[in-house]
């Protein structure tokens, strides 16, 4: 079902989100936006041999954050981390069947929260190299 | 799936009443009240002003103090602009509450830039204006003071009646934006010392698209809308007879049925406020306890979105606002102004946990039941957002001495 | 008594079909479009986009070129002092001819105050505007100019196309007054160069207190009326939905129906100024015999005073208007002025033996018997106020090489 | 029966207006208005012995012009030159219901009629007694 400004991809992303959760020894986690901002998103992925072997998040915000949230964790999973940086937030909004214009900027956190993520992972990995 | 609507603030359906004193003016009697020599247009004119005496017994007011527009926002730029531009010889100094509605404060925006300069009062964290406060931001160049009768958002009503008896000693005009209050509690103009009080139809169980200005007989208001000589002179344009028919019988209706519904409202409002203060954790209840509109409860949840929670309520089949109808317009283009409204800002919620406030706002077709059931589902509701969110997984990490991943 | 209606300029009656379809947003549908996070707003929501989409394809625009309004003195407002505003910077000069409706010229006078200046073109003795005098009028500073499409007291269409195209290769904003035509002949606002429209909802057989003003995408207007984030912020207010749904559908049926009925109309409109010329001695004809409005036939009788006429006609059930709806407005302040209107005193029509002309303007559901039953009324109407004439006992005495007494 | 903005009794001398017509030996004649203001109004009346013993008008204009002057010629008849001379504008107007605002011009031009009617008449009296 469609309600609101939404397409049914992105009602039933929110009613049935992905991946809800965290990743207990997560390779990256990527966090974006702010709660006084009205969402916040929190990306966990774990990397193995560089491929995406799992995601989970959890998000704060309107039936858009979450959505995006919930279909980046899909798209992501499986992709190697290349491919990953390379998602766009039209992507993400492509995927949801699009999304209302006042939010498309939920794709776009959606979008940082995977590049912070890996960024994160990357940061660890030169980390343990550096050691 | 049951439907509960639960947003009268936003609108209210129309009285079966109201639509059957309307239809016969879509039907047999279409003229055009300018147009009275002949039989149609004088049956328009008539019925202009039988609508015309309605609205004004609803409010204390004379036939000839009251000017039809096409809704509140018009009545509140009309009374806004109409005033500076008359009075402006006087003085280019407005006094506004910090939590009326766009359609007060944007309309200062323009006269801004014409050289008038506004203050803006401040609430207390009930929504509550101090009259000492507009007392004290009165200069000797005010010319208006504009505060609303009560939010929308948050339900809370003003002290009008003492307002006006200051704005009255000081000789300055006072406006009150009654588009939430009119036909759902007392109004009296008099009583009230107001000089112009705007109206809607559609928040009283009448039509969109009509609504009134009251304009205190001897008070001078520039029209915005120029043309032929309609509502003497002060609103050209023919005028939306069905509507303004249709606003004239809620106006009659209110006035023999408001305080039973406002009292039955009122219990309504107490049950589902306890309700929700026993069931749901975290929550924070906005405007003031007492002083508010019946049937009014308006909430915001710790780490629960707003729009989330809109959507899962009205999966559940019931219908709520988030604060006023603007705020939830996604159509806006710049939304980060439109997450804290400006009325939850004022009366100071933190805005890093709270993001929205929920307004449940009862008509006189809820019930009890209705009532109950929304207390039933809220919770779970509220569960399933925190099962999401991240902050509240940090807070329950810290009240378990954890520490954020 | 039969009763005809042949008042269509001043409103219409609204077609039972556009009442069907706005029934169900009074009853089931009432939402508010800015809530529409909730099912009825977005029921609301969708009811607005969609007769959006029906009224810019009335007038080959894209939906969103369409702002809905209260009406057409509203639309008219809206583009006269939204492009002032929007575009003083430029330069502070207008164009308008000197028959447009005074929604448009009253409109023009607190810019006036504000420094504006307006050039107001002639029309000929048939209402019509020369385009090269419109070409003449422009300037340098001059950023609109505004013609209606045709003119409700005398029927005249005006040369809209040409003055499109000269305006385009100006440079300057062409606004169009549609209100009588919009649903009645055809409008393609890209054949017709305009940038900005005005349409009327109640003058093609929707409902009142709805209208519209076309805006070209690119084209900035400042909002008269400031308030929410309704019609991409062009013009704040809850929506009038049932209204706007109705303007909707009479913008659909028009679509379809509109040539056939402008057909018939001109074929109506021809028996009635065929008869009238006819039988009634001492008539003159105002507007264009062709470039006119299909259906409307207007004219003055010498030694006929209009208001008298008018009321002898609705006597015998016949309905009709005295040039514009507001010339006979008895409520206006300043009678003097409304007598002969700024129409007829544009084309030159003697004030000294005419008062006032009569519009017949007939509609969709008028007939040809109805046509005739006025063509045989109407010598003995005139002779009855001839008859108490002293103008016209001179006239005769004169004829007959008498003197005045 | 009422129409428009117009009073019963308006209607009925609008639709029956009595004393329509001219005096031929008229003792006085008064005429007010200009037909190019919408309204022309010309009163003639007879005067025997100080007393108006007839009075007729024709007059162009709308509904409450053409009742006013037909509720005037009714009002002065059998008055006294010096009562007529007391008719005022709302007299006229009363004795007709009422007038909305904006024609109570009308009465005012009825009132003023037969004051120049009466003028009129004192000055012939003077030029005749003059001669
Ligand atoms: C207090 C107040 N004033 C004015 C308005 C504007 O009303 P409308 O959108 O019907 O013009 C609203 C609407 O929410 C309101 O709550
Ligand atoms: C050409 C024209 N423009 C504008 C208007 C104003 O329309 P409304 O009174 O419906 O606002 C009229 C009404 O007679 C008109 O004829």
């Amino acid at each position: 079902m469609s309600i609101g400004p939404y397409s049914q991809k992105v009602m039933e992303h929110f009613m049935n989100p992905r991946n809800v959760g965290e990743i207990e020894d997560a390779s990256g986690v990527g966090e974006v936006g702010n709660p006084a901002c009205g969402d916040m998103m929190r990306l966990y992925i774990k990397v193995e041999d560089g491929i995406i072997t799992d995601a989970k998040f959890r998000t704060f915000g309107c039936g858009a954050a979450i959505a995006s949230s919930s279909m980046l964790t899909e798209m992501i999973k499986g992709k190697t981390v290349e491919e990953a940086l390379k998602i766009t937030n039209e992507a993400v909004a492509e995927a949801l069947d699009g999304l209302p214009p006042a939010k498309i900027h939920c794709s776009v956190m959606a979008e940082e929260a995977v590049k912070k993520a890996i960024e994160d992972y990357l940061q660890k990995q030169k980390e343990k190299t550096g050691e | 799936m049951r439907k509960i609507f639960f947003d009268h603030i936003s609108t209210t359906p129309v009285d079966e009443r109201v639509l059957e004193a309307m239809l016969p003016y879509f039907r047999e009697y279409y003229g055009n009240p300018s147009s009275h020599i002949h039989e149609q247009g004088q049956y328009a004119l008539r019925a202009v002003d039988g609508a015309r005496e309605k609205v004004a017994g609803l409010i204390g007011a004379t036939p000839d103090e009251v000017i039809f527009t096409s809704g509140a926002t018009e009545s509140n730029n009309l009374a806004i602009k109409g005033v500076a531009s008359a009075y402006a010889h006087r003085g280019k100094h407005i006094v506004v509450s910090e939590i009326e509605h766009f359609s007060v404060l944007n309309a200062l925006m323009p006269l801004m830039n014409r050289g008038f300069e506004v203050t803006y009062v401040r609430v207390d964290e009930t929504g509550l204006v101090d009259p000492d406060e507009v007392r004290r931001a009165i200069r000797d160049d005010t010319i208006l003071v504009s505060v609303m009768h009560a939010n929308a958002e948050i339900g809370t009503i003003e002290p009008v009646e003492e307002i006006g008896k200051l704005t009255r000693e000081r000789g300055v005009l006072f406006h009150c934006d009654a588009a939430a209050t009119g036909g759902k509690i007392p109004i009296d103009v008099n009583r009230m010392n107001v000089d112009l009080l705007t109206l809607s139809a559609h928040n009283m169980y009448g039509p969109k698209g009509v609504g009134a200005l009251y304009v205190r007989d001897g008070v001078r208001v520039d029209p915005l809308l120029d043309g032929g000589f309609q509502e003497k002179g002060l609103r050209a344009g023919t005028e939306n007879v069905p509507g303004i028919v249709g606003f004239g019988k809620a106006a009659e209706i209110a006035i023999d049925e408001m305080d039973a519904d406002a009292e039955r409202l009122r219990h309504l409002g107490k049950a589902l406020w306890d309700g929700l203060a026993r069931r749901v954790e975290h929550i924070h209840f906005t405007g003031h306890p007492e002083k508010r509109l019946p049937g009014h409860v308006s909430f915001w949840v710790e780490f629960a979105e707003g729009e989330s929670l809109l959507i899962f309520l009205n999966l559940n089949g019931v219908m709520a606002a988030s604060g006023s109808a603007c705020s939830s317009n996604l159509k806006a283009k710049d939304e980060e102004e439109l997450v804290a409204s400006h009325v939850l800002k004022a009366i100071g919620v933190p805005s890093d946990i709270c993001t929205g406030s929920i307004t449940f706002s009862l008509g006189k077709w809820n019930t009890r039941e209705e009532v109950d059931y929304v207390i039933d589902i809220m919770p779970g509701i509220v569960k399933r957002l925190w099962d999401i969110s991240p902050a509240y997984a940090d807070y329950i990490r810290q009240q378990s001495g954890g520490q954020k991943s």
